[in-house]
């Protein structure tokens, strides 16, 4: 199998992954959030549990008119979407959902990652100014100078993560964590949560920022922006967006999963089983993180913007900073 | 950093057996640092201690004590100790190089014991006497410069480093000297100090400056050695530099007519009173002279008998003053004016272990006097002694050793002051100064005599101060008691051919260190000698207690009457003090003048003749030349420029980005002129 | 591959940033432009690291560098551009002569 | 080395793209009559030369790259750019001076000598041994050991950069200004 096909195989699996995985946590967001209201949420749909909502919402989306504003940036306004989906697709390529399962296991994985999360910057920065719209203009601004502000504190709690691995291969530093205590013959493992769960909470913190959630969604509050940069999108085009916010938080997810609960591994499995095994492992990681992003966005509000800069400068980037100190004496020192 | 250990003649004289003394030697440096860091704890944290910082300096000077003690005990042995360490720091250039260390060697090892032993004792007394008092962490914090400082002089194997301690123990002086600045005396005397050791710095300064250039080193072992070997580089300006040293020396150690200072040094404290007079300060002239003692035994000789004659006229003429002095601070002063004047004539006469064994003596029973007197002036509140009178009975402890310290000062057998001066005695009989020495016995009579005054006045009779009077504290006592014994006991080290067991003699301690000093030891008691310096100390105890004792007459009236020329001459201090003020008015007034006139008639007419001259020179050139020759060109010149400066001016639009395509274009030019046209 | 294709693209960005810079009149676009050269030297840099295969990676290093003062640069570039609007209401560079004579 | 030669190998049909890419953008960066579009095409750009470095083999800088231009440098001058003008919509203002001849001149003579310079002293040099990528561990060492004093330098740079970018931009606040924000 050439990799040109290999790849083009993967992105095709990307391709539904994504519109599926959409679905269902838009689906268990909505479930989530009514029982969290003592509301019971979709429930009409497809029968049972109202399980085709989202199904329906798509098919509505796609229906739509694909409305351009007039005063908009045309060539802009329709590249948008597209990058900030280029930014989360880009991500799925180096997720390791199994031993030997990862799509392309770079040698500089996390730090790939990291770069190409941040293209989505430019696509939301892109939407809110070609609007052509002051409030889509305000929420731009507001996600770029959020977004600029919490990469740091993602990009610095990773850190730890390395410096413990000595690999930046996500697949290594997997490898690393079940490697972790070992003797001849056998390891005991060690998610990197035990020791870096400072960086943990950091980067969860900082993820849920990056992803615009409630309470970091002064970009597109709508009480005073409308939508933000999203107003004037509709149609497939929203879909996008969309779509993308919630694979966004899923790659995320699986990343913050890899990083520091030991992605695809569970104690005490051989390779040999976890190579099936090992991406339900990892989904089941994920739901796990995602639910708590669910459950924190139906518990908190929202932050005002200097609340929300100040958590970032004078909180998370110097708590991440001391983390990595500290891990580093304690690699020096183990 | 470069590590440089001397083994420079240790393989001549008694140097050869002597061992490095292991790691008390190789780290004999903490002893000087220790004061220092002490110095800056103090600075930093001592407001916040529980004795306000008085504890680490106590504590900085035990280790220094005991570290010290080590030494001396190693020292003792047979071999004794000889080491030497010094790093580099910087190259000064022209070959020379600013290194900083430590020497361990019997003079080194004696002087570090002296100044760590009286130095506890004062800080322990200081501690007692100082409660209650303004700004105690900064009195202790700079007691530790102080003794650090002379720490540092004293352990410096190069004169660099000698003159760095010699100036730190100048400025804690000052700090201390001026510590009750609130009174503008006190701040005076503090200046006065510093100015007339400043003044004698010069000397020292530009002596240093000259055997280092002409040496091609600071070390001490280099210029012994070169002074060992007479050498040619060194010999033509010997004298000049060892003057020049010795002036230094003479501001530190009060030689007439430098002395001024230290009698007006008695506003510090009286801790500070002991440990200067004692350890720490004067002590530095006497060791400065000791330590560069080659260069006067075989090179300098010219310049000894200047040194004896200012050592002479100090002990002898510094002495009479002590006996007019009704502040009993003062008569201390002035007495150790005169002992330094004992060691500094010992010491030029070529008595190198004469003069320091009365530095050893001196420094105990001087502290143990000065600190007596603190505890009597801190009963009695008042530095007078018509103040006093009658306090045997009130203060016993204070009375005691008061008079074991007056009487080893006396010079009274067996006591440790009858020995040294005993041994300066004979030193210059041996060397031939028989009129020094005999005046030497005339000073020993006088200071009998102001002694016996002082503890007269101070502690018979009847009280004539304010209050009521009481012992000192025991924390002050048990120092003066801790000093009292090697007062009265240090002699017994060096008595001339006894060598005792196991601690040997004081010549022994001294002989090892790196150059053999050839000097003169008496290898028995020349009795008649002793005889006659512990006879002019009982006749002058004795006449003292007579004139001043409880029975005498009234003392006042006799002062005046006994010696009519005399009295106030000594009551004005030979008018030396108005001398240097005078001094310098009748240089300021004549100098002020002659300057004056050579400037009225000398420069003003050649200043004006040149005028003259060139003002006509100037109208021919106008004429001729300049109105016509010059300005053409300056005019044509100046159209030029303009009309450049309108064609260039364009370019400098104030646009960057013109500025910037220009710098393009230019680079381009310079590029293409580069490659191909060249 | 040859290195000079890598080479010459550099110097063509570069010659592009040169033209850039002094062609714009918006100080921001002049900032773009010396990106692009920025972009155009570390291109450079590595290729001519990939010629020469140093042991230290010397030429990535110098471009990481190049990179990292590029950031500072930027940084304090629309400050200044920032404060300049501010207080002149544009921020078009060829109105600052305040440099003049 | 013949043009068959080179053509015969597909790395450098991929260059040629990304090189065509590149340029194209790079153009529309200097030409662009929108500062918004212009800062879009410099991601492009910059994403091409991310490429070329990926070409080159060298990982870490390419995604050093994106990391920190299109991540950070790029969004930073997007907000500049908005802050300062927001031209959205059509924007009137004239970006360009009217003056383009002699800075076209310029840079063609520039770009003539250069690229004379690198064909007369390269020719057709091949690039070979760049099968594997620079192990990231060569560049930390190298920034970490022999480069560590630059790398402080730099790193104190950056902060003064942080420092004087934060001095510069900031309003200082009018006394009444001041005292309603401490009533607030």
């Amino acid at each position: 199998m050439s990799p040109w096909l290999a790849l083009a195989i993967w992105l095709l699996v990307v391709a539904t992954i994504i519109p599926v995985m959409g679905m269902a946590i838009g689906y268990a967001e909505m479930k989530i959030s009514a029982h969290m209201q003592s509301r019971i949420g979709p429930y009409f749909a497809g029968g049972r549990f109202g399980w085709a909502q989202l199904i329906a919402d798509g098919v509505k989306f796609f229906q739509k008119e694909d409305l351009v504003p007039e005063n908009a940036d045309r060539p802009v306004f329709k590249m948008a979407p597209v990058l900030v989906m280029v930014g989360t697709v880009g991500l799925f390529v180096v997720i390791p959902f199994g031993p030997g399962l990862t799509p392309q296991n770079l040698d500089l994985g996390i730090f790939y990652a990291l770069a190409i999360s941040s293209v989505g910057t430019i696509g939301v920065l892109m939407a809110g100014w070609s609007s052509g719209n002051k409030y889509s203009l305000m929420g731009g601004l507001r996600a770029a100078g959020q977004l600029i502000a919490y990469e740091l504190p993602l990009v610095l709690a990773v850190v730890g993560v390395v410096i413990l691995a000595g690999t930046m291969s996500l697949d290594g530093i997997v490898q690393a964590q079940i490697s972790w205590f070992s003797e001849a013959g056998w390891s005991l493992g060690m998610p990197f949560v035990i020791v870096q769960a400072v960086g943990l909470g950091v980067f969860f913190v900082a993820s849920l920022a990056e992803l615009s959630r409630i309470p970091f969604d002064m970009p597109i509050a709508e009480s005073e922006l409308v939508m933000g940069y999203l107003t004037e999108y509709s149609g497939f085009r929203f879909l996008f967006f969309f779509l993308a916010e919630f694979a966004n938080m899923f790659t995320l997810s699986a990343i913050a999963a890899t990083l520091f609960l030991g992605g695809y591994w569970v104690p005490g499995v051989p390779d040999s089983i976890l190579q099936f095994v090992g991406p339900l492992v990892l989904l089941g990681k994920i739901a796990l993180f995602i639910f708590v992003s669910i459950w924190v966005r139906w518990t908190f509000p929202r932050f005002r913007e200097d609340q929300l800069q100040t958590l970032a400068w004078k909180w998370l980037v110097p708590i991440s900073l001391a983390n990595i100190i500290v891990t580093g004496v304690l690699k020096v020192v183990l | 950093m470069g590590v440089s250990t001397n083994l420079y003649l240790a393989a001549e004289g008694a140097a050869a057996a002597a061992t490095t003394g292991g790691i008390w030697s190789e780290w004999a440096g903490l002893m000087l640092i220790g004061p220092m860091l002490a110095f800056v704890v103090i600075v930093l944290f001592g407001k916040r201690m529980r004795y306000q910082g008085a504890e680490v300096a106590i504590g900085a000077m035990a280790f220094n004590f005991v570290w010290s003690s080590v030494l001396l005990l190693l020292n003792m042995g047979d071999s004794g100790v000889l080491y030497e360490r010094s790093l580099e720091i910087a190259a000064v250039g022209g070959g020379l190089v600013f290194e900083l260390g430590w020497i361990v060697d019997g003079l080194s090892i004696m002087m570090y014991w002296v100044v760590a032993a009286v130095g506890l004792a004062v800080f322990v007394y200081a501690h007692g006497y100082m409660k209650g008092e303004v700004r105690v962490t900064f009195f202790f914090a700079a007691l530790s410069l102080f003794a650090g400082s002379m720490l540092v002089l004293v352990g410096s194997p190069n004169l660099v480093q000698l003159i760095i301690g010699w100036e730190g123990v100048g400025l804690a002086s000052y700090l201390l000297i001026g510590h009750n600045w609130e009174l503008k005396e006190n701040s005076s005397a503090a200046m006065k100090a510093f100015y007339t050791n400043k003044v004698a710095d010069v000397g020292l300064v530009i002596g240093v400056i000259i055997i280092g250039i002409t040496l091609g080193s600071f070390h001490f072992w280099d210029l012994a050695a070169a002074a060992a070997e007479h050498s040619a580089a060194l010999g033509p300006v010997a004298v000049a530099a060892g003057l020049l040293l010795f002036f230094g020396a003479m501001g530190k150690s009060a030689q007439f007519p430098l002395h001024i200072w230290l009698p007006d040094a008695m506003a510090g404290p009286t801790p500070v009173s002991a440990l200067m007079h004692a350890a720490t300060m004067v002590t530095a002239g006497i060791y400065l002279m000791a330590r560069t003692f080659p260069l006067y035994q075989e090179l300098a000789t010219a310049a000894r008998p200047w040194m004896i004659a200012a050592g002479t006229i100090t002990l002898f003429g510094m002495g009479l003053l002590a006996l007019v002095a009704d502040d009993i601070k003062r008569v201390l002063a002035y007495s150790t004016v005169s002992q330094l004047g004992y060691m500094m004539t010992a010491v030029a006469a070529g008595g190198y272990t004469a003069g320091l064994f009365h530095l050893f003596t001196h420094a105990f029973f001087k502290a143990l006097l000065f600190l007596g007197a603190g505890s009597v002036i801190h009963a009695v509140h008042s530095n007078n002694m018509s103040d006093m009178g009658g306090l045997r009975r009130h203060m016993p402890d204070t009375y005691r050793t008061f008079v074991i310290g007056a009487l080893a000062l006396a010079g009274v057998f067996p006591l440790s002051g009858f020995w040294s001066k005993d041994e300066i005695l004979a030193t210059l009989g041996y060397e031939g100064y028989n009129l020094v020495m005999w005046i030497a016995v005339a000073g020993a009579f006088v200071t009998a005599f102001y002694m016996a005054r002082a503890v007269a006045l101070t502690f018979f009779g009847e009280y004539r101060g304010h209050g009521e009077p009481h012992e000192s504290p025991p924390i002050m006592t048990r120092p003066l008691w801790a000093l009292a014994v090697p007062a009265v006991l240090a002699g017994v080290v060096n008595i001339p051919g006894l060598k005792l067991p196991w601690i040997g003699s004081f010549t022994d301690w001294l002989s090892v260190r790196s150059v053999p000093m050839g000097d003169h030891h008496a290898e028995a008691i020349d009795v008649g000698l002793a005889a006659a310096g512990l006879a002019a100390a009982v006749a002058g105890l004795w006449l003292g207690w007579r004139a001043f004792g409880p029975s005498a007459a009234d003392r006042a009236d006799r002062d005046r009457v006994e010696i009519p020329v005399l009295y106030p001459l000594l009551r004005q201090k030979y008018y030396l003090d108005h001398a240097a003020l005078g001094l310098v008015w009748v240089i300021r007034q004549p100098a002020a003048r002659a300057v004056n006139w050579v400037n009225d008639y000398v420069i003003d007419g050649v200043v004006n003749g040149v005028g003259a001259l060139c003002q006509r020179l100037a109208g021919l050139l106008y004429g001729g030349v300049d109105q016509h020759g010059i300005d053409g060109v300056v005019h044509g010149l100046s159209w030029g420029t303009s009309g450049m400066g309108g064609l260039i001016r364009r370019i400098q639009s104030g646009r960057v980005q013109q500025y910037a395509g220009l710098l393009v274009a230019g680079l381009l030019l310079l590029a293409v002129v580069v490659l191909f046209v060249l | 591959m040859i290195l000079n294709q890598f080479l010459i693209l550099a110097a063509l960005l570069f010659c592009m940033g040169v033209y850039g810079l002094l062609v714009r009149r918006n100080a921001v676009m002049v900032l773009l432009s010396v990106e692009l050269m920025l972009a155009a030297v570390n291109i450079n840099l590595v290729a001519l690291e990939a010629f020469w295969q140093t042991s230290e990676a010397l030429g990535q290093i110098l471009a990481v560098f190049i990179i990292t003062i590029a950031a500072a640069e930027v940084g304090i570039g629309l400050a200044i551009i920032l404060l300049i609007f501010r207080n002149r209401r544009s921020a078009n560079v060829d109105e600052l002569n305040l440099m003049r004579w | 080395m013949g043009f068959e030669d080179w053509a015969a190998e597909p790395l450098n049909w991929v260059f040629l793209a990304v090189a065509l890419a590149t340029t194209i953008s790079g153009l529309r960066v200097v030409t662009s009559p929108n500062v918004v579009h212009a800062a879009l095409f410099l991601v492009a750009a910059l994403a091409g030369t991310a490429a070329i470095f990926l070409l080159l083999a060298a990982e870490f800088l390419a995604w050093v790259l994106v990391l920190v231009y299109i991540g950070a440098v790029i969004v930073l001058f997007l907000f500049g750019i908005m802050i300062t003008r927001a031209p959205t919509g059509r924007d009137e203002a004239e970006v360009d001076h009217q003056r383009r001849l002699p800075a076209l001149l310029v840079s063609a003579a520039l770009f003539a000598l250069l690229s004379w310079g690198l064909l007369s002293q390269w020719g057709d040099t091949t690039l070979d041994g760049i099968t594997a990528g620079t192990p990231t561990s060569v560049l930390a060492e190298g920034l970490l050991g022999r480069f560590v004093f630059p790398f402080e330098v730099v790193g104190f740079v950056l902060l003064a950069a942080l420092v004087g970018g934060i001095t510069i931009a900031r309003r200082d606040l009018s006394p009444a200004e001041e005292r309603e924000r401490e009533s607030r």
